[in-house]
């Protein structure tokens, strides 16, 4: 599974995009967090952060189908 | 409704995009790059969006500020890329028969827009730089 | 301040004086002639002003916006003469370094223009004329 | 004395400009009112008519100096 990165998120993890392993693929938004806070210990230190699936705000609970593009949102500041 | 991602703010094409013959009031909100952030000198910005979603998110706000007030146009650009001291980085605009209606819902879109649209922003100071909002 | 009587609004000259490194947010009202009012059909505007007394009064409401709101930038640009459906008649700048500055200044002088400087609006419609708000 | 007229006020008139007689001459902002309201009863009807001393919107004790710039300010309606 493929995980598009921005901001500090890619800075952090230091690539564009992140790729979790088939055998940790997380089924949830949840699963995904609690990965990624054992992984980047760093992402942790964000004020707040959010995942996005198929371009919407997702839920702890949202379920990850594989072909879902999922990205990673920090803190957002445009404008 | 006029949404969009750019390299360069175009105001013009934003006021010709609010323009009706039913529109009495029109508002132009612009925000541009301050010298200044935190107490710091800043030497320029770099904006960087999720573009998809960052559009789909705009819509959103877009459509609930239309259900909200009676617009007859609205209109938001955002800039992305390297952003000098001076230049504009987003506009909103709205227009409306009365001016109640454009100034609010003005407000409500450049609000929500820093609220909940995936744009990031780097501000480049004299010796460092940070993501803005990115740690408590 | 940038205050001004003028035949033809110019947006560009308005913006450019509210540029300013300190600014992180510049507004923009413009008032735009309406086919409609009082549920009639609209033809043209035509707008007459007592000059010298107009600019005085506008210069006395930007001082108290300056006062209340810490700007640091402020146009008043009131057209006179015929307008047509469209056209520009009024632009209210404002620019200051956070938006809740610029958005309040801007509907105040909106909103005093309107009720103390000496500007006259006459409402051409299919079959008949007024001059706006001389009658009870 | 001179008056300027504006807007309605030049249409009820007829002129661009009041003459007051000298023999008329009000020493202050009420008096002229008074006058105006004996000569043109069509400006009572207006919803509001203030009068501006030298470009400033006078109340009805101030005098009227020779020499001053007098207008005539119908309901504003500018925006």
């Amino acid at each position: 599974m493929e995980i598009l990165l921005f901001g500090i998120t890619r800075e952090i993890v230091g690539q564009n995009q992140l790729t979790v392993p088939t055998q940790d693929r997380p089924e949830t938004v949840g699963k995904l967090k609690e990965w990624l806070a054992q992984q980047y210990p760093a992402l942790q230190k964000l004020s707040s952060l959010a995942v996005a699936v198929d371009s919407e705000y997702a839920d702890d609970a949202q379920p990850l189908p594989s072909g879902a593009e999922v990205a990673l949102i920090p803190p957002v500041s445009g404008g | 409704m006029h949404i969009s991602i750019v390299d360069q703010i175009d105001l013009n094409e934003a006021y010709q995009q609010l323009q009706s013959d039913s529109a009495g009031g029109v508002n132009l909100f612009v925000g541009t790059v301050r010298d200044h952030a935190q107490g710091k000198q800043v030497t320029k910005l770099v904006f960087e969006a999720y573009v998809p979603m960052a559009l789909k998110q705009m819509e959103k706000i877009a459509l609930q500020a239309q259900q909200q007030w009676p617009l007859e146009g609205l209109v938001m650009q955002h800039a992305v890329g390297e952003k000098q001291i001076g230049e504009p980085v987003v506009v909103i605009g709205t227009s409306s028969a009365h001016r109640d209606a454009s100034f609010a819902a003005c407000r409500f879109l450049i609000d929500e827009l820093k609220k909940t649209v995936p744009i990031w922003k780097k501000e480049y100071y004299q010796d460092n730089s940070v993501w803005v909002n990115a740690h408590p």
